[in-house]
């Protein structure tokens, strides 16, 4: 066990486990939405181990900005299959009443935000959050996801400026995955994403973000740092897509030269091996975990099918916190009273 | 030791203040930062310089840095930064320093601020103020003078306040921040101290949504806002006009009942902005008339705006709407 | 080698493809670059993917990655550099890749390419053309779905065109090429695949800022554009309706000629778009109505639009006006 | 002569010369401004020897990008002073009739670009035109001028990048006077200037900016780098804003602790120093060369501002290359006739 550092065997086990979970999810997903009975995807497969790295270091305190990419972080913190599915299906159920797109989650109750689909978007967001929890005394940090892309996006060059200047605590973590849908990072920019931090005096570092035991260990050097106040930390994972950027997306366009199964990089199958190899499990478990994570999955996704769309007229509310008249007229005429 | 310079005593003991609306908005934050500590103010030289136009001055030596909030150069990071503050517990007043450089953060106002709530479910709200002086005749040129009020209104989601006036001001301030949504609120640039009135002392509402009558007439409404309130009135009491003078100060949501109610009234409707015409604000009031009051127009619903060009320097004189451009309007629809 | 499935002879030799509007819109551009050395495309996966719609597919191929340039994810630096380089030379045909994503963008498009030939007097030009697909219908919810036409036709120095078949998205956009002001290009997503029409195999012009009458009718005008195009025509002739109906094809400048002598014509006017309401080019258009039409008005003018939302997922078919909305509105102008 | 390195006489009195016409003609400006003459200015007070230094080492095939507050850079470049009043002025002659506040220039025909007021929103341009200069084989660089302040906006990230990813021959050189109206360069951001770079695989160097030796020394290896196509280079001149930041701007608000004459700073004074140890010149030359750049500019705006202003209707030109009939109807609403 000592290769597997402080890490208790549970730990493993459960960070195992959700990234099957999450993996098991992914394909059915992929599935679900060939079927047309789940909109549109976004895969985490290939990113799960630095997801699940985030969640077994961030505190219940710690304030997560997620990206749409990031299924095994949510299973990680605890978030349920069943609301995973409210959200994709768009039922009834759905915290956000259906209004966003599949991969679109706001799970408040486990101290995530919000997820939008412009690209670095959000990292403005989270360090006007944080600004608020230094302000107001709050307990926790701030940590951030998001990808190699959404480093070029302007968002990106303000939020770590601010999050600078201003001192605060934020972790911002980019999952590095070679890939903005078909560009890759070494078009993306010509520089290493860690050391971007340079431009706003903010320290950086490379974890592997396929190997559990180094995402871990590279984490949380960055954790303990930004939880000591001193400052934001720039993290790069690297990481491996091993799917399409979308349901929508066609890999083989762009991707020809680099077709492999990922195997070699794939962090479930890495986790896999060393929980072999130090005798953590046996294979019988293997093949359970795997079992039960489809029977669980499969069960949740039959039940949450059968909640019913959100009701037509919720679409004119939470425009503002009280519809003006605008919305109230326009309420009327899907009714077909007006 | 406030200085009581310019203030006088009136009934029920509260303090009336002569102030211009520089004053007035300065005052307006000092009482809600007094009264709410989720209250900051953030931006480009809000903090020593106590920004351009002097609005935020001494709020820093007052309730220091954390709360009075000198921004690095980016308006996307500014209403980006405030949106999360807002979320998460603070009411933040950003100052964007010219309305024309509000477009950098146009991303996260409209895909931000304006839609949070509703992508949310309502599970987050975004109670931001973002402050803004706009429109021309400070010889600005291109990039100090423009009056985008149109690119906001467009944007269901956010709320859309300015005023015309000292007291005004006050009042929206207040209401805005009583508002649990995104407000844009735009200062018309050339009032700032253009005049003076008298304002209490004191945190007072003006309802947002809700017009001002300004003058009562029964020839001719004119609808208008901003900056371009006083030259309107200028100009009806300069010629003798029988006009009714409606001040939106509300954009969005705008005062249906009282645009309706005047068209109704008068059969007559003159609009009145500095804004670009096309696809200005008069286009939807004039759209509004002619979905819901066709039947009482007796002439073509005029609009005197700014012109759809760029805002020239040498030439801004000619470019805002003048007594002569108005009063051209309001001959056409009374010989109608 | 250009395949020939899917093409048959016309006369005069030219070549009649029945194609979608992607191929169209691809065949275009590839003719322009075959034709013109100055002209390049540039985007976010525009290269070896072709465009997430495929719109630029095989340009990479053919013209190399000097012309067909993948840029980093940042659409503020896709138009600010394609402006800078339509300033010096070259004809850029810049993607963005959902118009939910022009917002980053939008400083430099209203800011710099627009207001650059007037700031400098006429010295420096943007001959740029900005793709991009807009509306919904396709399942994308508030990001991938937006109608934002409104922010564009607001800005003067940009020309506005939306074609709503393939032969008029060729036509567009080649006379998109030959302007030398910056052309926001808005490519109705939901119509990419819709439909296939004969469009020649070779450069031609539909020219800007006139709309296209697609229909005579005598009871009521619809003018419409974009994606609703087919709605509209869909509506009417399933319901006989004797309407006549406008495509606006270009939205700024708008074809005030057809505009008006529609309304002159039928006196009843609905407006259908997708964008929300207020202030949409719906706006615009009643506007202009009631200022130089109001005699010929003989009932309000409706607007049957997207609503004063965000875009919503699950019930966009509800937001998007649909056949339903559109008769009721053309039940109530006929029965006033 | 040797410690001003493989300058001549010639070279180093006509940069003096210059550095003093643009001072004088700030101050001149000034107090136009003050008797409203002219609307408004940007001094370039105290930042006269960097762009002096630019203007030496770019060639004529070079096209500049400045900002709004390169005064020296113009004169340097061989703009005639006129020409300069003509646009701050807005006069009829104005190449740009009169459509920008002062200091907004377009001078064309010495190869410069056009100034906006939006601050870095040239940079992406800048990238634009370096572009198009490769694909058109044009020989020539591009150099672009921004303050401190400008090295926060998204166009400073997202031109920087975009030089990079497209190896494109950009100079960027960034005159950090210390403030931006009345934020400091170290509340605007924890790093260095020169080293955000780093976030873009793009080098950077720091020069002394009131030093006209060191900047051409520093400026030469940083030219000689993107003249030799090996991509973008980023300087970060140092320098010293010696007067406001405007004519509207009071600096005793947010300067107290700092107001001096700035004369330890002055690069106008340092080079005079230079040149009297150096026995360049003497102190009647000094004198006169002030003397004569005040004849040249009083005479200059006298001569100038008796052209009339620009014939109103021209506003409604150049929205377009052909006027829609929006302009048209406005037009004739101008004009009286609608
Ligand atoms: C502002 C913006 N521009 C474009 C897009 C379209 N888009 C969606 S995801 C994506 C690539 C993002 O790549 P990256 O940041 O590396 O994240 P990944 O998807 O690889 O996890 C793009 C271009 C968008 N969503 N937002
Ligand atoms: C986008 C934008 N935001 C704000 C302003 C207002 N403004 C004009 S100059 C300036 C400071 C610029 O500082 P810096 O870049 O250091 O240049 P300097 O003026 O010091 O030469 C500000 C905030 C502007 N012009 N553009
Ligand atoms: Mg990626
Ligand atoms: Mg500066």
């Amino acid at each position: 066990m000592a290769a597997l550092g402080n890490l208790s065997n549970d730990q493993i086990v459960t960070a195992y486990r959700n990234a099957v979970r999450a993996r098991t999810l992914d394909l059915k997903i992929i599935n679900a939405q060939r079927q047309g009975i789940i909109g549109f995807h976004v895969p985490a497969e290939g990113q799960e181990m630095i997801q699940i790295a985030i969640g077994m270091l961030a505190e219940k305190d710690d304030l997560i900005f997620s990206y749409y990419r990031d299924l095994a972080l949510y299973l990680q913190r605890g978030v349920p299959i069943s609301l995973i599915f409210d959200q994709m299906l768009a039922n009834g159920n759905d915290f956000q009443k259906g209004r966003q797109m599949p991969d679109h989650f706001s799970f408040k109750e486990f101290n995530f935000s919000t997820v939008q689909s412009p690209v670095g978007s959000h990292l403005p967001l989270s360090v006007g959050a944080a600004y608020s929890f230094r302000y107001n005394k709050k307990k926790g940090i701030v940590i951030v996801t998001f990808g190699d892309g959404a480093t070029s996006t302007s968002d990106f060059h303000a939020a770590l400026n601010l999050a600078s200047v201003f001192n605060l605590s934020v972790l911002f973590v980019c999952e590095n995955n070679g890939w903005a849908i078909s560009v890759p990072t070494n078009r993306q920019t010509k520089a290493d994403i860690y050391k971007k931090g340079a431009a706003y005096g903010i320290p950086g570092k490379r974890v592997d973000g396929n190997d559990l035991i180094a995402s871990l260990a590279g984490l949380q050097e960055a954790f303990d740092y930004v939880r000591s106040g001193k400052g934001p930390y720039l993290v790069e994972a690297v990481t491996y897509r091993i799917g399409p950027h979308s349901t929508s997306d066609d890999p083989k366009k762009y991707r020809v030269d680099e077709i492999t199964d990922g195997s070699e990089n794939d962090p479930i199958k890495r986790l896999e091996n060393l929980m072999l190899k130090m005798g953590v499990v046996d294979l019988n478990f293997i093949q359970s975990a795997k079992a039960q994570a489809k029977e669980e999955i499969d069960r949740t996704m039959e039940e949450r099918m059968s909640i019913p769309a959100p009701d037509p007229s919720t679409i004119f509310d939470d425009v503002y916190e009280e519809p003006s008249w605008i919305q109230e007229e326009e309420r009327r005429d899907i009714d077909g009273s007006d | 030791m406030r200085s009581l310079r310019g203030y006088r005593k009136r009934r029920g003991g509260i303090l009336m203040a002569q102030i211009n609306m520089v004053q007035s908005l300065n005052k307006s934050i000092d009482l809600l930062m007094a009264n709410d500590e989720r209250v900051v103010v953030m931006g480009e030289d809000v903090g020593k310089d106590g920004g351009v136009f002097r609005v935020t001055d001494n709020l820093l030596s007052k309730y220091g840095e954390e709360r009075v909030i000198d921004t690095p150069l980016n308006e996307l990071g500014i209403v980006g930064m405030a949106t999360g503050m807002a979320m998460y517990g603070m009411k933040p007043i950003a100052e964007v320093q010219f309305q024309d450089y509000i477009f950098p953060a146009f991303d996260q106002i409209v895909n931000n601020a304006a839609k949070i709530r509703y992508r949310t479910g309502g599970r987050f709200n975004v109670p931001l103020i973002i402050r803004t002086p706009y429109g021309g005749g400070v010889k600005g040129g291109l990039y100090h003078s423009q009056s985008g009020e149109s690119y906001f209104v467009h944007t269901a989601g956010l709320i859309v306040v300015t005023p015309s006036n000292p007291y005004d001001a006050r009042g929206l301030l207040v209401a805005a921040y009583k508002k649990n949504d995104p407000v844009i609120f735009l200062e018309p640039k050339r009032l700032y101290r253009a005049s003076r009135a008298e304002v209490p002392d004191e945190l007072f509402e003006v309802e947002i949504g809700k017009a001002s009558r300004l003058r009562e007439g029964d020839d001719v409404s004119i609808i208008t806002y901003g900056s371009m309130v006083p030259v309107v009135m200028s100009t009806v009491e300069r010629n003798g006009v029988n006009a009714e003078v409606l001040d939106l100060r509300t954009l969005l949501p705008m005062d249906i009942e009282a645009i309706i109610g005047t068209a109704k009234k008068t059969g007559r409707v003159v609009i009145v902005h500095e804004a670009p015409k096309t696809l200005g604000v008069g286009a939807e009031i004039s759209a509004l008339l002619a979905e819901k009051a066709i039947d009482s127009l007796l002439a073509p619903v005029m609009r005197v705006t700014g012109y759809d060009t760029p805002f020239p320097y040498t030439h801004e004189d000619l470019y805002i709407p003048n007594e002569k451009r108005i009063m051209g309007a309001i001959h056409r629809v009374l010989a109608y």
